[in-house]
């Protein structure tokens, strides 16, 4: 269950970091990408970030009043090993429900 | 034809219904209701504008897998419709003959050649009936597109080529799928006419394709209108489009929301708040039915897997039907399904 | 970014997205409406309310030109500069929200045309004068020749205003000088908002303001004058308080 | 500790020891660049090889196996990728009448090694056109070579071995297998193995036993084992062989196999009538005709196309009717 960590993207104009305001979501989430999720607070304005994938958050790394670097980990979404492909969905090892008896050959 | 102010309102319920259908759509992905389902959300003035334009007693469409909008536009059972994304039947369970709407198609571009065959049909029975095939960028690509468009011109046919130039195919943009740049620049090599339009303008593209019917009609042949308009969503509900672009250009398109701009024309036009309330409403109606309808959609019966192969089954499919459906082994509650004619 | 040139050659760029009422935004001193509204998620939010809006990058801003005369930044001319964005986009009547010195121009506005305004709101000011206590020749000292002057909290503003990108340190001084942002002359004919964050040191007392304005009120607890835009309460508020019924 | 390791991750390794390997090799294909594949396979290569060697290509099948004839000519060892088995419909023109022919029209000058990945069969509830089987079509094509892995240390050996090859491979990938993790082993052990199965065409047995040979390929290999651990508890010992490549078939192998067990049941997801299940049947038939104590059993996907959602559980051979088929060919007496 590898996690899947974004860095607090380069916020331009050569910020080096910023202040986590507030999260606007929580560990255990689930988020689609484009979600407003963390408020953050630059020397030149605030910023309000949306999310950068759609799925279940896994860890904040910086806690409200905390100050990210630009660069390092912000949040980690859940990603489990088996993602689906394009279409469809990963089947599962189920173990088979069996009907049919066989008999032992005289051989 | 200038649009009318009741064809512009109709046109905005319409996307509007799209809208709360295609966002219900992924929810219900999320939600285990459906396996898996590709989104629409920003092409609906180019799905609506197109749609809306046909005759439903004389003109034929020809989808892909991505123009639930069309659907809406079309007034196709949009339970059948769903009950492809459903997992159900591939094709849908809507009559594409009463709908006068193909069956959902997986392989993009081999409908467009369909949708130039019936052309060849109207034509051959002296009707005054219209085509439109539906591809995007990335199925211009294909042989069959060209294959469809040659043929078009050659017989003056009427058939309206649908491009929905989103920006995007899976992950390739269009810049690297569309050599020389533009789909409907191509149509002068085929001796067709063509129009590049702003696809999230619905009123523009209601035009066009008004001008493209008329054309095809009166017997002006085919025509290639190529809608430009952007896919918002990603290509579908377990696609990352972080992989290959930015949320940036996501959100910069969806500030500029084709149903927001008719909206504020809608406005500025006199429609008040009770206008769209109403709107909303029926959307949310449109929603509960088709969710309702695709919560309690059961299994096919087993005989299904074999019942369509054929319009006149060989006795061998017969047979191999009913051993598997007499089968001792299978459960009880399919057992009793065996066929019985 | 579309432009337009106002009565005197300056020329104004903004930036619009459809939706059905429309709000006119204006920023504030020093900043753009790419900084006040596109980044701090105001214009997505909008989008998702499906209302309209026309953001302004006020003269000696952003994209828009930056005049160096003072007489280039008295409050009619700002005024006309809006008045010339609406002509082009088409609007007659407008919900305006305005941003600390922005929401100065957004109280002149109402007041020169009450008829044009259907609902105001005013964030980050209060009853003292903009610029109040900003001696123009210290701002220069900090503006044009980067020497910070006694009164610290100015040094800090006015340097942090000159590092945003964009700025022209020449435009910003002639505005100090020019832009007569004096204090309230009568209350707003039309529904309207304050809405500050508490520890806003730029806007203290707002609650007396809003009464002077027989305005509502909303304060966010906890931010300041420079962190209170994105704030979710402080947007859900406005957002509320622009969608009830006209 | 062998490594374990998921199918898609064995063929991105073997896929990057190539590029490493030998410069003329070239992947290529419909979202294999950027997005690194639509199962993610092609992950990471792009960045390591350059997109000169790693390229996305417009959506066209039958120019990407076109393109790879031409590449091929010009002295490049192509590995295309069609995004899914339905895609490959429009590529047959390329792959049949050019591909399959190129080397016996040029009596011998041009040989063409190119490894076609086709992401193949079903089980993973996916839309049309994107759970096919079609394995019969191209190993009936003189001039095509078939392999298919079931396993991950398969997919990474067979991979370099059809690659290596001179000749057209059509590589099938049973996506329904991509995710399973299996012991892998480190690559050095893979390597080896490879030098050990030369030649191509050699299947494996991946359960012994004595009662009866359960013959299959891709995801079946895993369903005809699960088979063989139910037959024993009721004491019958069903021996599993993984044919591994459909063309050329491991004629002596499946003799072995069928020798010694004297009953064959052949499984595939590709409908019955005219699938690669009759070839096999008839080669056991003509090759171990004596030995055998029943007719050749073939379980198969119904003649029917391959439906949507909960269906393709009774369309796919299930445990119920693969155990059935073994149950006929135990109770077989002589008429």
């Amino acid at each position: 269950m590898a996690d899947i960590t974004f860095t607090l993207p380069d916020l331009g104009e050569g910020l080096l970091d910023a202040t986590v305001l507030e999260w606007l979501v929580a560990p255990g989430d689930f988020v689609e990408r484009g979600a407003a999720m963390v408020e953050v607070e630059t020397t030149k304005s605030t910023v309000e970030l949306p999310s950068p994938r759609t799925g279940v958050i896994a860890a904040l790394h910086v806690d409200e009043g905390g100050v990210a670097e630009v660069g390092s980990p912000l949040v980690s979404f859940a990603a489990d090993d088996d993602q689906a492909g394009i279409v469809g969905t990963v089947p599962a090892d189920e173990v088979p429900v069996r009907r049919v008896r066989l008999t032992i050959p005289e051989d | 034809m200038k649009t009318d102010d009741d064809t512009a309102r109709r046109l905005y319920r319409l996307m509007v219904t799209t809208r709360a259908l295609d966002a219900e759509a992924t929810v219900m992905q999320r939600q285990g209701i459906i396996p898996g389902y590709a989104p629409l959300k920003g092409q609906e003035a180019a799905q609506i504008g197109s749609g809306a334009a046909l005759d439903l007693a004389r003109d034929f469409a020809f989808p892909t897998y991505r123009e639930m909008g069309v659907a809406v536009a079309m007034g196709v059972d949009l339970i059948g419709y769903f009950a492809s994304h459903h997992g159900s039947w591939h094709g849908g369970l809507y009559d594409p003959l009463a709908s006068r709407f193909a069956p959902i198609n997986a392989v993009v571009a081999g409908s467009v050649l369909h949708a130039m065959g019936w052309a060849k049909g109207e034509k051959l029975s002296h009707g005054t009936g219209v085509s439109l095939a539906y591809f995007g960028d990335g199925a211009s690509s294909q042989g069959d597109v060209h294959e469809a468009m040659n043929f078009a011109g050659v017989d003056d046919l009427p058939v309206i080529f649908f491009c929905q130039n989103n920006g995007w195919a899976i992950s390739l943009p269009t810049e690297r799928q569309v050599a020389g740049g533009s789909v409907a620049a191509r149509a002068a090599g085929y001796g067709l006419a063509a129009e590049v339009i702003d696809g999230n303008d619905v009123v523009e593209v209601f035009e066009a394709t008004n001008r493209a019917l008329q054309r095809a009609r009166s017997g002006g042949g085919a025509t290639v209108i190529e809608a430009m308009t952007y896919r918002v969503g990603p290509h579908s509900t377990s696609d990352d489009p972080g992989r290959y672009r930015s949320i940036g250009e996501e959100q910069s398109w969806a500030l500029l929301d084709p149903i927001d701009r008719l909206a504020q024309q809608l406005r500025a036009a006199g429609a008040d708040d009770a206008f769209f309330e109403s709107a909303r409403t029926d959307a949310r109606e449109t929603v509960e039915t088709v969710r309702t309808g695709l919560v309690d959609m059961t299994d096919r019966p087993l005989t299904e897997l074999f019942d369509f192969v054929f319009t006149n089954p060989t006795p061998r499919l017969l047979e191999q039907r009913d051993a598997y459906l007499s089968n001792a082994y299978l459960s009880n509650e399919y057992a009793s399904e065996a066929t019985h004619g | 970014m579309p432009s337009i040139r106002s009565f005197d050659g300056v020329r104004i760029s903004f930036e619009q997205t459809p939706g059905e009422r429309p709000v006119l935004l204006l920023h504030g001193f020093a900043s753009s409406a790419a900084l006040t509204w596109q980044q701090t998620g105001w214009l997505r939010a909008f989008a998702a309310a499906g209302t309209a809006t026309v953001s302004v990058d006020l003269r000696g801003h952003g994209y828009s030109d930056k005049p160096t005369d003072p007489a280039g930044y008295a409050m009619t001319a700002f005024l006309a500069d809006i008045d010339a964005v609406l002509a082009e986009a088409d609007y007659d009547i407008v919900d305006v929200f305005g941003y600390s010195m922005g929401a100065r121009v957004a109280l002149a506005f109402a007041q020169a045309h009450p008829e044009r305004a259907g609902r105001l709101v005013l964030g980050g000011i209060a009853a003292r004068d903009l610029f109040a206590g900003w001696n123009p020749d210290e701002v220069d000292a900090i503006l044009l020749r980067n020497e910070p002057v006694a009164d610290a909290q100015l040094t800090s503003i006015v340097t942090t205003a000159r590092s945003v990108p964009g700025t022209s340190a020449e435009a910003l001084s002639a505005l100090v000088r020019g832009l007569d942002a004096s204090g309230v002359s009568s209350a707003p004919q039309m529904p309207t908002l304050v809405a500050v964050g508490a520890n806003d040191e730029l806007a203290p007392n707002a609650a007396d303001f809003a009464e002077q304005l027989s305005a509502e009120l909303v304060e966010v607890p906890g931010r300041g004058h420079f962190n209170v835009l994105s704030a979710r309460t402080f947007r859900e508020s406005i957002l509320r308080f622009l969608a009830a019924q006209v | 500790m062998a490594e374990t390791l998921s199918m898609q991750a064995a063929i991105n390794t073997a896929l990057d020891e190539i590029l490493t390997a030998d410069d003329r090799a070239l992947v290529f294909g419909e979202d294999v660049g950027t997005l690194g594949g639509v199962f993610r396979v092609t992950d990471g290569l792009a960045a390591k090889h350059g997109s000169d060697r790693v390229f996305d290509t417009p959506l066209a099948e039958s120019a990407i196996i076109g393109m790879s004839i031409g590449l091929a000519i010009h002295g490049f060892r192509p590995i295309p990728e069609i995004q899914f088995d339905g895609f490959a419909y429009p590529a047959m023109n390329q792959l049949i009448t050019q591909l399959a022919r190129m080397t016996y029209r040029s009596r011998g000058a041009l040989p063409m090694p190119v490894t076609l990945r086709l992401p193949s069969f079903g089980g993973i509830r996916a839309p049309e056109h994107h759970g096919e089987s079609l394995e019969a079509i191209f190993a009936h094509v003189p001039g095509l070579k078939v392999a298919v892995p079931s396993n991950p240390s398969d997919a990474y050996s067979l991979l370099k071995q059809c690659v290596a090859d001179p000749d057209p491979v059509i590589f099938m990938e049973p996506k329904s297998r991509y995710w399973h993790k299996a012991e892998f082993g480190q690559p050095a052990e893979a390597a080896a193995r490879i030098e050990a199965e030369l030649p191509i065409g050699v299947s494996r047995v991946v359960r012994p036993g004595r009662h009866v040979t359960l013959v299959a390929w891709g995801a079946m290999v895993a369903r005809c084992i699960q088979v063989a651990e139910l037959a024993a508890e009721d004491g019958v010992d069903v021996e599993v062989l993984d044919l591994r490549w459909l063309k050329p078939l491991d004629v002596a192998g499946i003799s072995a196999s069928v020798g010694h067990t004297r009953r064959a049941v052949v499984v595939h997801e590709a409908p019955l009538s005219a699938g690669l299940g009759a070839e096999i049947s008839a080669l056991i038939t003509e090759n171990c005709f004596d030995s055998l104590r029943a007719p050749v059993q073939r379980v198969a996907g119904f003649d029917v196309a391959y439906p949507a959602g909960p269906l393709e559980d009774h369309y796919i051979p299930s445990v119920d009717r693969i155990l059935a088929a073994v149950q006929r060919t135990l109770e077989y007496r002589r008429g």
